[in-house]
């Protein structure tokens, strides 16, 4: 099914908590909506259910307008941030329910919510009351009731924010499965980035009630249209900077060199992001700045360093007060990486890996060459680290001023 | 609106297009309308209807004397009559008191603390005080009465003096004539503490048990769990009950007639209901006027109606009655 | 008519009287009765079911086409439940022919236009001759005779003659108090003395001298017109108030209540317990109903040796000279004007009101004759209770008809709580039942 | 239930000393009532005499009284017909004014207790005014529909604090099951209220089981005549009532209340929770 | 405080959900409870808070039994999986609600509500209710009312799982300096294992009601000690090989090659255990075996493929059938890698890499000298595939036979 919002508005009272939306969503497609906490989305979802109606705009189901159609008559299956299951029935019911609603024949009832059961792995608990299962299992149950009915539309508010990794994955693989194989739209809230990335065709990133992205989340990850997405997208999160552009130099706040950009932009007040990963730590001195290792996070088979630069780096002319005060960064190096906390080190920032975002309105300068997609050549297996070691050479470093 | 959708979504889009566009805009009066109607009609005919009736009545002398066709307008005369009446004051203290102090002691009150008391109790104990407090209401007006008098009585009758006696203490003679006012209270409210009680109860029990827990774990002893976070939850039973039963013994009668009859002596404890049925409507001797019984029922109204009124502002009825959440349907 | 009547269903119901095919040309016409009274009392329902032979016969003599039955019921009811319930169904038109009620109905249900008058029937009956005049005075309003009298009741001042031997008294003494009290040589003042003297003497306790009933009624009317009281003025038919004669009355009981012999909490009090107080002899003197014997009998234990000690009379004059006085509240059957056939309806009530039928009443129940022939039953005459209080009818004064008794009534009851209860002297209960009487009733009463 | 909260919550003994004083005046005045159904006469708590006498009303049927089995099953019936049309009137109302976008819900809300102020009896002859222009006046179906009116506000009141507490999620979950909003109602809605159901329908069948005066003075010749009907027979005049009688019937009369209280008590404290944060 | 669980065991008729569980819980650690859904995390904890009462085994706080000690005597903190908020309270009294609990000064209460509402972001939403609030609202406002009153014990059950990956890194780091600061022992169970990895000092890795594994995140992830915590911890979770070890030759089964052990272990069949980021992607021919690329997920800056050796592979003497029939790998590279879905890629498993577990019991087999810590020498921005690049010396692989 099709979907499409205009302009879709909700107010509760003062508040608006979705502003304006616009999208189209293509059938078959399993789309992403991320975005912080209280941004709307779950909102959406439940305009979309058609449990609540937008203040404004309208809601179109292959170009039907159906704002005013009941959820019952709109064929759409929803796990719930709350699971909502029924409390007075069994998780077997929970999950016949909604074919019970289509007057299936019993022992086609049975059939589905078994398979269902097995899926989702409640099996051994098809006669417990909701009372009585753990929250994961409570979440799985909600997951094979929205599931069982095959649906024409698939709303999933946080559906696995309850379950381990691994069942997670299995999870997510399995509603991958069943929605391609269903060939129903989809539409998943969710803020579990990775999970975003891994399962979506599309995501789309809201802000306060607004649509401020979408795309493909390779797109998305590697090209954030604007700084919001850039900040939000990605974990762990960009770091950021600011400076200026003038021509193909960039100025950065706090850092005595300028970076050569590969080609020339509108002069203008820049906010610098770069990822974690993308920062590397060098000797000191080896790098574009100094600092110290104030914190080490370790996180699996990498760990987050965070490198304070602040005062170490001796005030640099054209640099702006504030950045320059307390620079603070951070980088994900492998685990076994021998950094200390207190360690001084170098950091080096790659100007390919930088994204640079217009400081007034947050849009993204756009610059040929910059994080492009490029071939790897030779073994397939290559790390991030290849990138830095190609580099070096693009990056001639020149004194400030 | 379907034919564009069918035109131009593949063969299943068109389907479902079909279907929703089918599914015509929802009425969501509908239900609302199916749901009410009965109702509405029931209550507007066989209430809303006679209360109207009442009130109009309250403006003629209809009583049996005239039969429900010769009757005559008359006017304010039943109210006039009303306001000159001298112990209609005294009727209306006690009525005051009646109310207020049943109300506050026994159906809100003892209620509540009945409802808490009990839901302290393991399931099967908690039932069985909940049962014992209902037997008032399911015993016969005349024979929880008769039950009460054969209390109060004199020795050797009285239970009451006869266990005063057993404990050595004082016996007194009748009680319903040496203590009207809290024998006719509690008569009231041992019957009337019961509806609270199960109110109450149903409410607390609907209080999600992980927000209690999690009251606990804040450092709520039982005190402060009661009141910080269970009674708050009782807002609209409360309200209710309150309102409600402020209005059932303002026009309540049945146990003083039985009880006390209005006395012992000058109307000690006749109250405003009782007043009407004995001036009015009582059909002992002669004739019930049925226009001053609604003029006193009218009055009584009046009251209640004022009173309704403060509670809904003491309640904030506004946000008790919170728009539905489910917007299309 | 042929096979059948062809009255559609609904007549039958509005007219309460049905038909359906007898004997070739004789149609049955249904009546209905509604009676009210313990079980004791049934004979009010079964005299009116067994009339319905006699009634058929002397039809058939008469060569009528017509028969009668009848349904109805007899059911023991608080009156005010009854009497509305009777009420709403003749508003809807679904009243029964015959209604037994309290006489003081009549006025009302006279004015309502529920019942008929019953003069074109009940005048040439031998029965009119029969029962007592002062009955047909309570049922007669505006000059028209609106029902016939079922039964009536003495409400005598008891007494244990035991106990008055204990005071010293001969048997003779004892023997002679009615008839002094009926002449007036002993007044309620003697009756205070009398009761204190009972206490003081130790043979019943404080408080316990001299009783009335302990809830409203009319009992407490017979002081009032002891003390010259009247209560309905008989031009005009409005109500009397004698502020003097209340004065009197109230003062008496202030009296008593001072004496001691009348205790503070009397009126309120429990009716079984005040059985078992009054039959365990623990009371000196007490006005009560002459059918409680009966009850006393079979509920409280009451023994025949008992019954023997019962002593009766009339309530005493307040003033010397006077006649003892007593109050009867006579029942009536009255006719509907919703019956399609008055005429046999009331000539159904007139067959049961026979000497025979009302005696078995009488002497089932404890109620006094209503016919002067039923003294002469053998089974009235062997009551020995029924025989001596039989001479009370004649004393027997009634309750006014009048729309507004019962208001009147409250007020009046309510000023002498108060004045046993000692909330008010008996010159405030006075005023206030003035002021009350004035503010309800207005003009239809008159204050003297 | 709020005394099994925590595990380690020591057993409320406050509520065992608070309840046990308030609660005995209420046992000793029922003790009393058994005991006086069985004697001759009371003194306080001393029976005077044994006696059956006072059942009596069971094998030996009062010739002219009425028949008691007819009597129960009539106030049975009667008290079942307002239960469940009380039960089921008041419960959609108030779905529909606590749940559905209806004009003027509060208006209505307000109204019902507005109405309540009426008491009863002056209602009486509106009531009957009213049944006998609507031809209902004497029909069994006339006082039900007016017993049910006149309670009607009391259990809407009752069961909307009821709906309130169910969570919205659960009835937009069964909507997007498919559902109709009145399945949802039926369904989900409805069940997991069962507790406000059943306190609904306990206070419902006691005030049908307790009604005398409706069926006895707007229905006088319906077969609708009641237990209490009887039971006020008995105690009708005062002055030469049987108490002992009296007390043997309204122990028999309160009897099948009690067994459908406590058969009921089982629904009335359940309430199903879970399967919702909230 | 220090708690100390011993033999606790709880049952709920007939379900076991925790069974005889002992721990000792040092004072002032963060302690990561981790385990799958209906392991009986949660019960674990009701334990703890008070309200569930262990069925046997005894609960010490700091050497008191505490079995019978009611929860509000126990001075702890707790967000619960369903963050249980008052309903009839404005967020500011649901924060101020512990406080108000130890009678504080009004005054007091304020400060220290507006503090924590600032802290976890909900300062705008402090006088609506909990109906009015987004799903990871509810959670921020649950996790400010754990955490005001200080308590001396913090229980936190999934306590961030609503909200995006900024907003819980944040919180994250607020639990735990909050938890340092006061120096409080605090209890978290979470599914998402970076969490855990990030901010616990200690991880308990339960499954079934039992502790399978305990130790540090790091000593976890990098030794674990059985196969089940090999396989719950760690994203995304390890390959699993059967094999067999024979003196210090170790046999994978479908593997046409012997791998050799840097050290003899004891004659067994094993569970062979890899995570996907030491799995080497090479070019057809140059791995230990041959497969085909069948899935590509993008995990931002990584992506994970899956390979299927499957039948592709020449069938192989000694090796087991069932292995060889569909071997399935999946390795994490570079977001930026060309690997392309079909594509035949050869897989290449660096020996030290390798976990190996007795089929028989799960037990690690221990090899000194295996997935031991290196120190990693020159720049310190080592990326994981240097680790690769010098391996090939230690693998010698040899013919099967
Ligand atoms: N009241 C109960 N009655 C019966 N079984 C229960 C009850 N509560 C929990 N269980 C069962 O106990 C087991 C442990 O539950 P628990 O809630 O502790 O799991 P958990 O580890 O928190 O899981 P999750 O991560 O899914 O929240 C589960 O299998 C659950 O179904
Ligand atoms: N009934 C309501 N009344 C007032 N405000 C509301 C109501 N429901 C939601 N909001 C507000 O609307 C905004 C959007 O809420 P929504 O539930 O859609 O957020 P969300 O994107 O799902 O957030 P989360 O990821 O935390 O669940 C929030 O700021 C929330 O506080
Ligand atoms: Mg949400
Ligand atoms: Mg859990």
């Amino acid at each position: 099914m099709r979907i499409r919002l205009d302009g879709v508005t909700k107010r509760f009272g003062a508040v608006t908590a979705v502003d304006g939306l616009t999208l189209e969503l293509e059938p078959g497609r399993l789309v992403a909506l991320l975005g912080p906490s209280g941004c709307g989305k779950s909102t959406t979802l439940y305009m979309l259910a058609g449990v609540l109606r937008p203040t404004a705009g309208d809601i179109y189901f292959d170009d039907v307008r159906v704002n005013d159609v009941p959820p019952q008559r709109r064929n759409v299956g929803m796990v719930f941030q709350s699971y909502a299951l029924y409390p007075h029935m069994t998780v077997f019911e929970n999950i016949a329910f909604p074919l019970r609603m289509q007057r299936l024949p019993e022992g086609e009832i049975r059939r589905r919510v078994h398979e269902m059961a097995e899926l989702v792995r409640v099996e051994a608990l098809l006669d417990r009351r909701p009372e009585q299962l753990s929250g994961g299992q409570q979440q799985r149950v909600a997951l094979a009731r929205a599931l069982v009915k095959r649906p024409a539309l698939l709303l999933l508010d946080e559906p696995l924010s309850n379950l381990d990794a691994q069942l997670r994955q299995a999870m997510r693989a399995e509603i991958r499965r069943i929605q391609r194989e269903l060939g129903v739209t989809a539409v998943l809230v969710t803020h579990d980035q990775t999970e975003a990335m891994t399962i979506a065709d599309w995501v789309v990133v809201m802000n306060a009630g607004r649509c401020v992205a979408q795309g493909t989340p390779y797109e998305l990850y590697q090209t954030p249209p604007n700084r919001f997405t850039a900040s939000f997208i990605g974990h762990p999160p960009m770091n950021w900077l600011q400076g200026r552009v003038s021509g193909t130099r960039l100025q950065v706040d706090g850092l005595p060199v300028y970076l050569p950009l590969p080609a020339a932009a509108r002069d203008d007040e820049v906010a610098i992001g770069i990822r974690p990963h993308h920062v590397q730590l060098v000797a000191p001195g080896r790098g574009h700045l100094d600092g110290r290792v104030t914190m080490i996070e370790l996180l699996g088979h990498e760990k987050l360093v965070t490198v304070e630069a602040g005062r170490s780096v001796a005030s640099m002319p054209g640099g702006a007060g504030d950045g320059a005060a307390g620079l603070r960064l951070q980088a994900l190096v492998p685990a076994d990486a021998a950094v200390v906390e207190g360690e001084a080190v170098g950091v080096r920032l790659p100007v390919s890996r930088l994204h640079l975002f217009r400081l007034s309105d947050g849009s993204r300068v756009a610059l040929p060459g910059a994080a492009a997609r490029r071939p790897v050549a030779g073994p397939v297996a290559a790390a991030p680290g290849d990138a830095v070691a190609d580099e070096p050479a693009e990056e001639s470093a020149g004194t400030a001023g | 609106m379907s034919e564009s959708g069918a035109g131009t979504g593949a063969a299943s889009h068109g389907r479902a297009a079909a279907v929703l566009a089918a599914a015509r805009p929802a009425a969501p009066w509908r239900l609302g309308a199916g749901f009410l109607l009965p109702f509405a009609l029931v209550v507007a005919v066989f209430f809303l209807i006679p209360a109207v009736l009442t009130v109009i009545l309250s403006l003629t002398d209809v009583s049996v004397a005239t039969g429900l066709r010769d009757f005559r307008w008359v006017g304010l005369e039943n109210y006039r009559r009303i306001l000159t009446d001298p112990v209609a004051g005294l009727v209306l203290r006690n009525t005051l008191l009646y109310v207020g102090a049943t109300l506050t002691l026994f159906n809100v009150g003892l209620a509540l603390v009945l409802a808490l008391a009990t839901a302290f109790l393991p399931q099967r104990w908690g039932g069985f005080f909940r049962a014992v407090w209902l037997l008032p209401r399911i015993t016969p007006s005349v024979v929880y009465v008769l039950m009460w008098k054969y209390f109060a009585a004199e020795p050797p009758y009285g239970v009451i003096n006869q266990v005063l006696a057993a404990l050595g203490l004082p016996a007194g003679g009748n009680w319903l004539y040496e203590h009207p006012w809290p024998m006719v209270i509690a008569i009231n409210g041992f019957v009337g503490a019961s509806m609270g009680m199960i109110i109450f109860s149903a409410a607390i029990q609907a209080i999600p048990r992980e927000q209690l827990i999690a009251a606990q774990v804040d450092g709520a002893g039982t005190w402060a769990l009661v009141r910080r976070v269970v009674l708050p939850q009782l807002r609209w039973p409360a309200l209710f009950v309150a309102a409600y039963q402020t209005l059932s013994l303002l026009a309540s009668y049945e146990y003083i007639l039985l009880a006390t009859d209005g006395g012992p002596g000058f109307y000690t404890t006749e109250v405003w209901a009782l007043y009407a049925f004995h001036t009015a409507l009582s059909n002992y001797f002669g004739n019930a006027q049925y226009g001053l019984g609604a003029a006193l029922a009218t009055v009584l109204v009046v009251i209640g109606l004022v009173a309704s009124v403060l509670y809904l502002r003491f309640f904030n009825f506004r946000q008790l009655t919170q728009r539905p959440r489910i917007e299309v349907s | 008519g042929g096979q059948g009547s062809q009255a559609p269903a609904g007549d039958q119901e509005a007219g309460g009287a049905g038909s359906s095919g007898g004997e070739q040309g004789v149609q049955t016409v249904t009546l209905r009765a509604m009676t009210i009274g313990k079980p004791t009392e049934h004979w009010r329902f079964d005299n009116l079911k067994e009339a319905v032979e006699r009634l058929n016969q002397k039809l058939e003599q008469e060569g009528a086409n017509v028969r009668v039955q009848l349904e109805g019921t007899h059911e023991d009811r608080p009156w005010d439940e009854y009497k509305q319930r009777f009420i709403l169904a003749a508003e809807a038109g679904k009243a029964p022919d015959i209604i037994l009620s309290g006489h003081e109905d009549v006025a009302p249900w006279a004015a309502a236009g529920h019942i008929i008058p019953l003069d074109e029937y009940v005048k040439d009956s031998p029965v009119y001759q029969d029962v007592f005049p002062t009955l047909w005075e309570s049922v007669t309003l505006d000059g028209k005779i609106w029902g016939i009298p079922q039964d009536t009741e003495a409400r005598p001042l008891y007494f244990w003659k035991s106990h008055l031997k204990q005071l010293g008294w001969t048997d003779e003494q004892i023997a002679q108090l009615p008839e002094r009290i009926e002449k007036g040589e002993f007044t309620l003042d003697d009756l205070l003395d009398l009761a204190k003297q009972l206490q003081d003497r130790g043979i019943v306790p404080e408080g316990q001298g001299l009783w009335t009933r302990p809830q409203p009624g009319v009992d407490f009317y017979m002081f009032y017109l002891a003390y010259g009281g009247a209560m309905q003025d008989p031009e005009t038919g409005k109500l009397v108030l004698d502020k003097q004669a209340l004065l009197k009355e109230y003062q008496f009981f202030a009296r008593a209540r001072e004496l001691g012999v009348l205790k503070p909490s009397l009126l309120g009090t429990d009716w079984s317990i005040w059985h078992r107080t009054v039959t365990s002899k623990q009371v000196g003197l007490w006005v009560g109903g002459s059918w409680q014997v009966a009850e006393w009998q079979d509920q409280y234990g009451l023994s025949d040796a008992d019954v023997q000690d019962l002593g009766y009379a009339l309530l005493p004059a307040g003033e010397k000279g006077q006649p003892g006085v007593t109050l009867s509240h006579p029942l009536v059957y009255m006719v509907t004007k919703y019956s399609q056939h008055p005429e046999l309806a009331a000539r159904l009530i007139l067959e049961a009101t026979n000497p025979e039928f009302n005696t078995r009443h009488a002497v089932e129940s404890n109620h006094l004759a209503i016919m002067k022939s039923q003294l002469d039953q053998p089974a009235y005459k062997e009551n020995r209770l029924l025989g001596d209080l039989a001479y009370m009818v004649e004393y027997a004064g009634f309750v006014p008809l009048h729309e507004q008794f019962g208001n009147y009534d409250q007020a009046i009851y309510r000023g002498l709580s108060a004045v046993v209860a000692g909330q008010m002297t008996p010159e405030q209960a006075v005023d206030t039942v003035v002021q009350q009487l004035q503010s309800q009733l207005r003009d239809e009463v008159i204050i003297r | 239930m709020l005394g099994s909260l925590s595990e380690t919550q020591r057993p409320a003994r406050w509520a065992w000393l608070l309840l046990v004083p308030v609660t005995l005046p209420v046992l000793l005045l029922y003790a009393w009532l058994l005991v006086a159904s069985w004697s001759d006469g009371m003194e306080g708590f001393r029976p005077l005499g044994f006696t059956l006498e006072n059942w009596s009303f069971l094998w030996q049927p009062d010739p002219f009284g009425p028949n008691i089995a007819q009597l129960t099953l009539n106030t049975l019936l009667f008290a079942v017909l307002v239960a469940v049309g009380e039960v089921l009137l008041a419960s959609t109302a108030a779905y529909a004014l606590a749940r559905l976008s209806v004009p003027g819900r509060r208006l209505w809300l307000a109204m019902l207790i507005v109405l309540h102020a009426f008491p009863g009896i002056t209602l009486l002859v509106a009531l009957f005014l009213l049944l006998r222009q609507l031809g209902l006046y004497d029909t069994l179906a006339g006082v039900v529909l007016a017993k049910i009116a006149l309670e009607l506000p009391f259990h809407v009141w009752v069961l909307k604090g009821f709906y309130d507490q169910v969570s919205w999620d659960h009835e937009m979950a069964a909507l997007l099951d498919g559902a109709s909003r009145l399945t949802t109602w039926w369904r989900v809605v409805l069940p997991i209220i069962r507790p406000g159901l059943m306190a609904s329908a306990v206070f419902a069948f006691l005030s049908g089981w307790s009604e005398f005066l409706l069926p006895y003075v707007l229905a006088p010749g319906a077969d609708v005549q009641t237990l209490p009907v009887y039971l006020g027979s008995l105690l009708s005049q005062a002055d030469v009532a049987r108490y002992g009688t009296v007390t043997a019937v309204a122990v028999f009369y309160m009897i099948p209340v009690m067994l459908v209280y406590l058969f009921l008590q089982r629904y009335l404290m359940v309430l199903y929770t879970g399967g919702v944060k909230r």
